[in-house]
């Protein structure tokens, strides 16, 4: 019996080894890629495309208030998803963005919003969450909760992140609820904690190094709902805005390392 | 034409360190679309780097350099303000040159 | 934030129940007395539900009727687990799903066992309706030492059935650990209400030829994880 | 008639021959050094570059031991040995082996950092050429399957 024990030990022992030494080289691999991550490009896009006149009414996004004023980027980033009196809705970067497209460009938002990812003016969109992120990196995020709507959309966002449904019962939070766990050798974030929650919201958008694209938040979320198996999430759908607010909350104080690199 | 490139070249003890990312599919050709088509090779044959015209560096490439290429290496011989200037050229044809100014 | 949240979240949850989950019903009705873990308020719950119906829509095989909780999604989705009331409740329910391969036969290939336990795929928007679902395994659980891609949600299943002692998965004192093994694999709940492990069997996920495979990964003495 | 020269010093495969004995010339086996690009094999490749390398510790390959993903794995190269002025990257489970060829001129370091895609765990090896003669070294990374698989 106790030989029965002890094997099983050595045999947990090994498997731990085994786990470590893999996660161990999966960060050997992704410190190999820091330098030089291709988010880069959509990055250098995204600021031309800011300034550059589009749409039917030719203008360009420079008067775009993402929360801090009027064209003013840097540190908009960290303080999404918010309340915005204008359109009295929280909105997250990409919510806005469409926003500003609508009112100063004249584009069509809910057709943006139907358009499949990385195709026509979401790409676009693409390109600018990738420069208005870097325009905050190393910032740390303070999401706003001072207003009502953003208190609830926080409880909504964690409701919704316990809300298990589908054919295989999956919640957020049967993945991204413990600390230390591992889908394949991908480590999994727990979101309900400060450092998960900033681990994670704060490396989206990122270049996804198996697709070559680079995904924004709501693609993430999208891709997450997808594998949970469930239907389809809106784009800047309610509860993909009540998620972010979620995690950006438990995230706050964290720093910004967005756009990150991804598998 | 293709997207810019960003280049990162930064000048330390008479070495430059120049960093490359080009905006390239650098399809293989093996790949095959939803349809099951198959998608044609489409990549960087050629890149060249050049410095006060001096050429400091060539490369010829397959399909099996990734996605957005990314390249680094180092030269002597060149001061800060100087300028590197980067050319790709793919199998259809299309090329590109971006420069900048060592740091 | 309240002790009636749960109250209020209780009968909401029992509006929906399905028929057939009276008796379960009924057993829930019982964590109305049990102090509730500070949640959302009840009027924030209320809205969570109606944001995430407006939410979504249809798309491929993923259906809306997906966002309809059954009664252990709804008992499994908060932070803290369900009283020890609901949660022998929800499991006996989970149990009285569980059917034995009709055909007797629990053991079928480790080989095609292995290539479903690689296999991440099935039943997203993404997939074919008509394709067969991949068994998910490595996501989640190590199993031949030779994968070193393995996920650790659940335990190590190296060695599975060596460990346990089965030389001879087809004698009857093997059957133990077999029975339960299936049952594992078609219903991961019965044991264990809240086991983030799908419901292989029991929500139609593979078929019963599909859990024969994955069976004889786990238990034939052939198989790479008894190695 | 030019054509089909070069298309037989792409059958032969055996460049430096043709040049040392004269029937090529430089600029015509340069040229077809391109076919290296063609080659499935990596016996067959390597022979593309002219001789068979010599293993050597004065090359410096480095590369993860897993990749999270075959479609970018990181590499960096450097040579030690003297006259360095060419490096070579093979990828020996790729379709086609041969990945990269870097020339370097006098004043640039005999270094450079790239991405690869491999379809599978394979051996990486680095090439150097110098003062004319072939030297080798390889490294083996592991890809694994990450993600859910979906």
């Amino acid at each position: 019996m106790k030989r029965w024990i002890l094997a099983a030990v050595a045999v947990m022992a090994s498997h731990a080894a085994l786990a470590e030494s893999s996660s161990d080289a999966i960060a050997q691999y992704r410190a190999m890629l820091a330098d030089g991550n291709p988010a880069e490009l959509w990055e250098a896009k995204g600021q031309a495309l800011w300034k550059e006149p589009r749409g039917p009414r030719h203008a360009s996004l420079e008067r775009c208030d993402l929360g801090q004023g009027p064209g003013v980027v840097k540190g908009a980033f960290v303080r999404l998803p918010r309340w915005f009196d204008d359109t009295r809705r929280v909105q997250d970067l990409e919510s806005r963005l469409l926003t500003c497209m609508q009112d100063l460009q004249g584009f069509d938002a809910a057709a943006i919003a139907k358009t499949p990812f990385g195709k026509g003016e979401q790409s676009t969109i693409e390109n600018l969450v990738a420069w208005v992120a870097s325009e905050s990196q190393g910032m740390a995020f303070d999401l706003p909760q001072s207003h009502a709507a953003e208190k609830k959309m926080y409880e909504v966002g964690r409701d919704a992140f316990f809300f298990r449904a589908g054919p295989y019962d999956f919640a957020c939070a049967s993945c991204h609820g413990q600390e230390g766990k591992r889908i394949r050798l991908q480590d999994l974030p727990d979101l309900t904690t400060r450092k998960g929650a900033g681990d994670a919201f704060g490396a989206w958008p990122a270049y996804r190094v198996s697709s070559g694209q680079l995904w924004s938040m709501q693609r993430r979320l999208n891709d997450c709902y997808r594998q949970q198996r469930f239907p389809y999430p809106g784009y800047v759908s309610d509860v993909t805005i009540a998620l972010g607010v979620y995690l950006g909350v438990n995230a706050r104080g964290v720093d910004s390392v967005a756009p990150g690199l991804k598998r | 034409m293709g997207d810019p490139m960003r280049i990162r070249a930064k000048s330390s003890d008479g070495t430059t360190d120049v960093r490359v990312l080009m905006a390239h599919p650098m399809e293989t050709g093996f790949r095959k679309d939803s349809s099951g088509k198959t998608i044609p090779p489409h990549f960087i044959k050629d890149v060249k780097a050049t410095a006060n015209g001096k050429t400091v560096l060539t490369a010829r490439w397959s399909q099996a350099i990734s996605q957005n290429p990314y390249l680094q290496f180092k030269f002597k011989g060149a001061k800060p303000g100087d300028k590197v200037s980067i050319t790709w050229v793919d199998n259809k044809g299309d090329t590109r040159t971006d420069e900048a100014a060592i740091a | 934030m309240s002790r009636t949240v749960d109250r209020t979240r209780t009968s909401l949850w029992l509006r929906s129940v399905a028929a057939s989950a009276m008796t379960l019903a009924v057993a829930l009705a019982g964590c109305e007395s049990t102090p509730g873990a500070p949640g959302p308020g009840a009027a924030t719950h209320a809205e969570a539900t109606k944001i995430i119906d407006s939410s979504f829509s249809a798309h491929g095989q993923a259906g809306l009727d997906r966002l309809q909780q059954d009664a252990l999604q709804k008992a499994c989705s908060s932070p803290t687990p369900p009283s020890a009331d609901t949660v022998k409740a929800l499991e006996a329910a989970e149990a009285a799903k569980i059917v034995p391969p009709p055909d007797g036969r629990y053991l079928g290939d480790w080989r095609a066992g292995e290539n479903l336990a690689q296999n991440g795929r099935g039943m997203t928007w993404s997939d074919k309706a008509e394709a067969p679902n991949g068994g998910n395994c490595y996501n989640c659980h190590q199993l031949s030492d030779k994968e070193i891609s393995f996920g650790t949600l659940g335990p190590s299943l190296h060695h599975y059935g060596k460990g346990r002692g089965i030389e001879d998965p087809t004698s009857p004192q093997a059957m133990a650990i077999i029975r339960y093994t299936w049952g594992k694999l078609y219903d991961a709940k019965a044991g264990n209400a809240c086991s983030i492990m799908p419901r292989f069997g029991a929500a139609h996920i593979l078929t019963t030829k599909q859990m024969q495979d994955i069976m004889a990964l786990l238990l034939d003495p052939n198989s790479p994880v008894n190695q | 008639m030019h054509m089909n020269r070069r298309h037989l010093l792409r059958q032969g495969g055996a460049l430096a021959l043709l040049v040392s004995c004269g029937v090529a010339t430089l600029d015509e086996a340069l040229a077809a050094e391109a076919s290296g690009f063609d080659a499935k094999t990596l016996d067959d490749a390597l022979a593309s570059l002219g001789a068979k390398p010599a293993d050597s510790k004065d090359i410096t390959l480095t590369s993860p031991d897993i990749a999270e993903n075959g479609a970018v794995v990181p590499l960096t190269i450097s040579s030690a040995i003297p006259k360095t002025d060419t490096l070579y990257v093979l990828v020996e489970k790729n379709p086609f082996p041969l990945a990269a060829s870097f020339s370097i001129p006098d004043g640039t370091e005999p270094f450079v950092a790239a991405r690869v895609k491999m379809g599978e765990s394979t051996r990486v090896y680095a090439v150097v050429k110098a003062d004319g003669k072939l030297y080798s070294t390889f490294k083996e990374t592991k890809v694994t399957l990450g993600g859910c698989g979906g």
